[in-house]
């Protein structure tokens, strides 16, 4: 029983951000309403960068910001620092990228929503298709 | 100790997911949405991310939302699913 | 400026172009297109330089961006494959600003400065993935690539082209979040992101599933982007419906820069002894692009819109592109690498004549083109010429490619690829043939009248062409198209027989 | 529809879970990446930057050249707002009530006049009272925001915070003031043209300082070169080129958060918004 206690421990990280991934997928390519397939895309970008945000954490590690600079950096000589006790800072600088990134996309897919509505009065995957069907 | 919070955050993470899709009203779902990315800010700020997490919150969370409801506030609040 | 910063200045150079583009936007617009073209001509002359330097020398030039070694800072390798790259994106884009300058001030007027802002930050995000030896800049550049084409696809007719654009923005994000997982699950096993660092880190790792699900993921995320055939569905909405001066930038561009990572993934970053050793999945890629070449061929024949068709046409050059790089052996890698190069010049080439179609016509639905030889006799030349030059005629280089692929099909022994080839030839053959029927003998409806009794009618029709800048600009790549296949041999013996080495 | 879509994030779900077998331990301290790339970070970093947030270091030093395509992709979502949604050509009937007395004046679509005074109140479709205690609240916060939005770009280097963050609270400020006037008052205050030419000017200043680093003999945003220019000690020049950097992303941030914002709340017409 431990052993599998400490396998779930280990990867129970992984697991869950796979499975909210999956809704994000489900929700976008499922949902009828175009701005419930907004919020899918939004979901599932959001997964991935939990998934490498989990991939930086060390356990016992504070977060990535070095304190004593100042003081120690003159008075007790060449401050030493153990890259054991702070968490791996190259994911966060990834992920500040990719949540920028995907505000910028929702943004566009928000105005190309709208047109689309100003054009059709209405955002149903299915009434669109019968619009554009007719035409 | 600190994989209890994360994996109590985690779960309401993934509800307040499902949450923000299956809920009928539009403007609800901007709401579940705002909701959805506190909580993901405040699950990397527990796994120590803390400037992802000061990111979420003022881009995912506080601007996301205000695009969404002016959005819905353009378009229609009703969906069939 | 010391002279090797050229990789710098390259993607530098549209960039700054278009910021300083959509300043003069609001402060002046007129001087908006002569500062694209300075950001475009910069380029075009920085990626020549970078072309004969790397011939000259034969070794690899490499840029540490902000000074830092490799595998910390991020590093710009250029070599032979992404050089000859470099100089067709580089061409093209040029060209096609040139040729679409009328375009924009006759359709988008007040907003032509941001058009042309946009259009700039598309092709530096084009020349960047092209460029980089990063693997998550990559994805930065794929998607400013993708974001500006949601933007350019959607300005196209009021009716269509929203919708279509929405469908894109679905799937192409499926795609790069895809590409970023894969990038993800080879961070989290090897810890670096430079494409030589995880080279030299992945050979012991070649047994994990881990690696074999981020190479699954990466390829996937980039087939997806790519339009392979059964990912391909927001293709011909999006290339249909967008305006003809974008769709001409994103049509012989996007697709093939795409088919250039994958190929970068697969030489540089997982290397041969990977894909085709350890796993065995090169024989159903085969086939599933045997399958894109054939369903290709087959809807572009239902299509009644010469753009659907073209677009159709484009998803089963993919299948060539694909399949030929995942023979397994040297000629069909050769004869993909320079489908990448003719095939761009040959779909721009047939875009930029439906351009000038369109410049004139109402849309290029069949019934409106009837009488066109007659009407625009330049442009449907350079439009025939690209057909040809798509179904294979030997001058042209659609011949030359296809034929390394048909050889490389033969070596491998993969004679359903081949099969595939030679039908989608034959299929092109009748699209472009039954185009040509449709201008050349039905004669225009508004001379319809000047039958006289004999049944041959004598009617001058007026030539109307699109305008003189278009019609140079479709002239030189027809030159090119005829220049690049005679000079093929060159081409491979000098850049992508040293390269695959 | 919903068939497929269940087959696929099935067979996605089970591909990807089939991967977590090989990952290393969540946490694990020596796990591949938090060894190969990431100690040389945490331990070069202060000597190199003399910044002690590490993520700011690598986001504006080391991998400042993602950074800077990150800014081009906020810049770019504020063109591709500007050029699907912004019409200027639509012009519609305008309503004002005369307050005291009650008469409505119809100001017909190609009049550009404006009754004066403070007795006119305009009538859109959407058209909210205005609320007195949510005018006047907002009204005194907006400074301290904005006076916060630029501590948090400021104190980027010494703990979390930076250009983004930064940024986007300076324009989550200004569309606080379009949300609580209404968006005519929030665009006479900062108007389209500004924010056009201040979206723009923040991807200049990056650029130009790596463009600058460039001509004085480095790789592009190589910082330390700035020390020719700079009359700063050479330990703190990278620091410095990392604030410049910053400042560039969060003006260029500040302006496409607003753009967009008024183009999707007014539908591009820039009158009534939310």
């Amino acid at each position: 029983m431990t052993d599998f206690f400490i396998v779930v421990m280990a990867k129970y990280n992984y697991w869950l951000y796979i499975i909210l991934m999956m809704i994000g997928l489900y929700a976008m390519i499922a949902k009828n309403n175009l701005m419930k397939k907004l919020v899918g895309m939004n979901i599932f970008q959001t997964a991935i960068i939990l998934f490498y945000i989990s991939i930086g954490y060390k356990i016992d590690a504070t977060i990535p910001i070095i304190e004593n600079a100042h003081g120690g950096g003159h008075g007790a000589g060449p401050l030493v620092i153990h890259a054991a006790d702070y968490i791996n800072p190259l994911p966060h600088v990834l992920m500040l990228t990719a949540i920028v990134v995907s505000v910028a996309t929702f943004g566009v897919a928000m105005a190309l929503a709208i047109k689309v509505y100003q054009r059709y009065q209405t955002l149903e995957e299915d009434e669109l298709r019968m619009h554009i069907r007719e035409k | 100790m600190i994989w209890l919070i994360d994996l109590i955050v985690l779960i309401f993470v993934i509800f307040s997911a499902i949450a923000a899709i299956s809920v009928k009203d539009l403007l609800s779902t901007a709401i579940l949405f705002g909701a959805y990315s506190f909580l993901m800010c405040l699950l990397w700020a527990v796994m120590g991310a803390v400037d992802v997490a000061f990111t979420e919150a003022s881009v995912g969370a506080g601007v996301s939302t205000v695009f969404f409801v002016a959005a819905v506030f353009n378009t229609t609040r009703r969906t069939k699913d | 400026m010391t002279p090797t910063n050229y990789p710098a200045l390259l993607v530098l150079a549209p960039l700054v172009a278009a910021i300083v583009c959509s300043c003069a936007s609001w402060l002046r617009k007129t001087l908006c297109y002569p500062i694209a073209l300075v950001g475009l001509v910069v380029s075009f002359f920085s990626s020549t330089v970078l072309l004969s330097r790397i011939i000259a020398t034969g070794e690899e030039i490499t840029y540490y961006m902000a000074g830092w070694s490799p595998p910390f800072g991020i590093e710009y390798r250029i070599d032979l494959l992404n050089s000859v790259v470099l100089v067709a994106v580089t061409a093209i884009a040029l060209i096609n600003l040139l040729a679409s300058h009328q375009e924009v001030l006759r359709d988008a007027e007040e907003k032509s400065g941001t058009f042309y802002a946009v259009y700039l930050l598309f092709i530096t995000g084009l020349i960047g993935v092209v460029a980089t030896g990063d693997l998550f800049n990559l994805y930065v550049l794929l998607e400013i690539t993708s974001l500006t084409s949601y933007a350019l696809i959607a300005m196209g007719d009021p009716d269509r082209s929203p919708m279509a654009s929405l469908n894109y923005v679905f799937i192409g994000v499926i795609g790069a979040s895809f590409y970023l997982l894969g990038v993800g699950y080879i961070y989290i096993m090897t810890g670096s992101l430079n494409m030589m660092d995880v080279a030299t880190l992945l050979p012991p790792l070649h047994g994990s599933t881990a690696v074999l699900v981020a190479f699954l993921f990466c390829m996937i995320g980039v087939w997806i982007k790519m339009a392979l055939f059964p990912m391909h569905t927001w293709l011909p909405n999006a290339y249909a419906y967008a305006p003809i001066a974008a769709a001409r930038a994103i049509a012989p561009l996007m697709t093939k820069v795409m088919v250039y990572v994958m190929i970068r993934l697969m030489v540089t970053v997982f290397g041969y002894d990977y894909i085709f050793k350890a796993l065995h999945l090169s024989s159903s890629v085969v086939w599933l692009a045997a399958i894109a070449i054939v369903a290709g061929g087959i809807l572009a024949l239902g299509q009644r819109d010469l753009k659907k068709m073209a677009a159709y046409i484009i998803v089963s050059e993919i299948g060539y592109m694909v399949g030929g790089a995942w023979l397994g052996n040297n000629t069909g890698m050769t004869g993909s690498i320079l489908h990448i190069i003719n095939d761009a010049i040959m779909t721009f080439a047939l875009f930029l004549a439906m351009g000038n179609i369109a410049f004139r016509t109402k849309n290029l639905r069949f019934e409106n083109l009837s009488g066109l030889f007659a009407k625009m006799p330049w442009s449907m030349a350079g439009f025939a010429l690209a057909g040809l030059s798509i179904i294979g005629v030997p001058p042209t280089c659609g011949f030359f490619s296809k034929w390394y692929l048909v050889m490389g099909g033969l070596e491998a022994g993969a004679y359903h690829f081949v099969a595939a080839l030679i039908f989608s030839s034959l299929v092109c053959a009748i699209l472009f043939f039954r185009v040509f029927e449709i201008c050349f003998f039905e004669s225009a409806p508004g001379d319809a009248a000047a039958h006289d009794h004999q049944g041959h009618h004598h009617a001058e029709v007026a030539i109307e062409e699109a305008p003189v800048s278009s019609l140079i600009s479709l002239g030189v790549v027809s030159l090119l198209v005829i220049l690049v296949g005679v000079y093929s041999g060159t081409i491979v013996q000098t850049i992508i027989v040293p390269f695959l080495g | 529809m919903k068939k497929t879509a269940l087959l696929i994030v099935c067979l996605c779900g089970g591909l990807l879970l089939s991967a977590t077998a090989d990952f290393p331990d969540w946490g694990y301290p020596s796990s591949p990446a938090s060894t190969h790339l990431s100690n040389h970070y945490i331990e070069k970093s202060m000597e190199e930057t003399n910044v002690p947030n590490l993520v700011t270091a690598v986001l504006a030093d080391y991998r400042g050249f993602d950074t800077m395509f990150e800014t081009a992709v906020v810049f770019c979502a504020g063109l591709a707002c500007l050029l699907l949604l912004r019409n200027s050509n639509h012009k519609k009937d305008r309503f004002y009530r005369h307050v005291p007395t009650g008469v409505i004046l119809r100001f017909n679509k190609n009049s550009t006049r404006e009754p004066g005074g403070r007795e006119f109140e305009n009538m859109d479709a959407h058209w909210v009272p205005d609320d007195l205690i949510i005018m006047t609240v907002c009204r005194i916060l907006i400074p301290f925001i904005q006076i916060y939005a630029l501590y948090v770009v400021a104190h980027g280097d010494f703990s979390p915070g930076g250009g983004f963050q930064g940024g986007v609270i300076f324009g989550s400020s200004l569309i606080l003031l379009a949300i609580s006037y209404n968006l005519r008052t929030a665009l006479k205050r900062t108007t389209e043209k500004v924010l056009g030419i201040f979206s723009a000017v923040g991807v200049l200043l990056y650029v130009g300082i790596g463009l600058l680093c460039m001509v004085l003999g480095g790789n592009f945003l190589d910082y330390g070169k700035l020390v020719k220019v700079l009359p700063v000690d050479p330990g703190h020049i990278r620091a410095l080129g990392m604030l410049g950097v910053e400042i560039g992303v969060g003006i260029t941030v500040m302006a496409v958060m607003v753009v967009i914002y008024v183009n999707l709340a007014s539908k591009g017409q820039h009158d009534e918004g939310l």
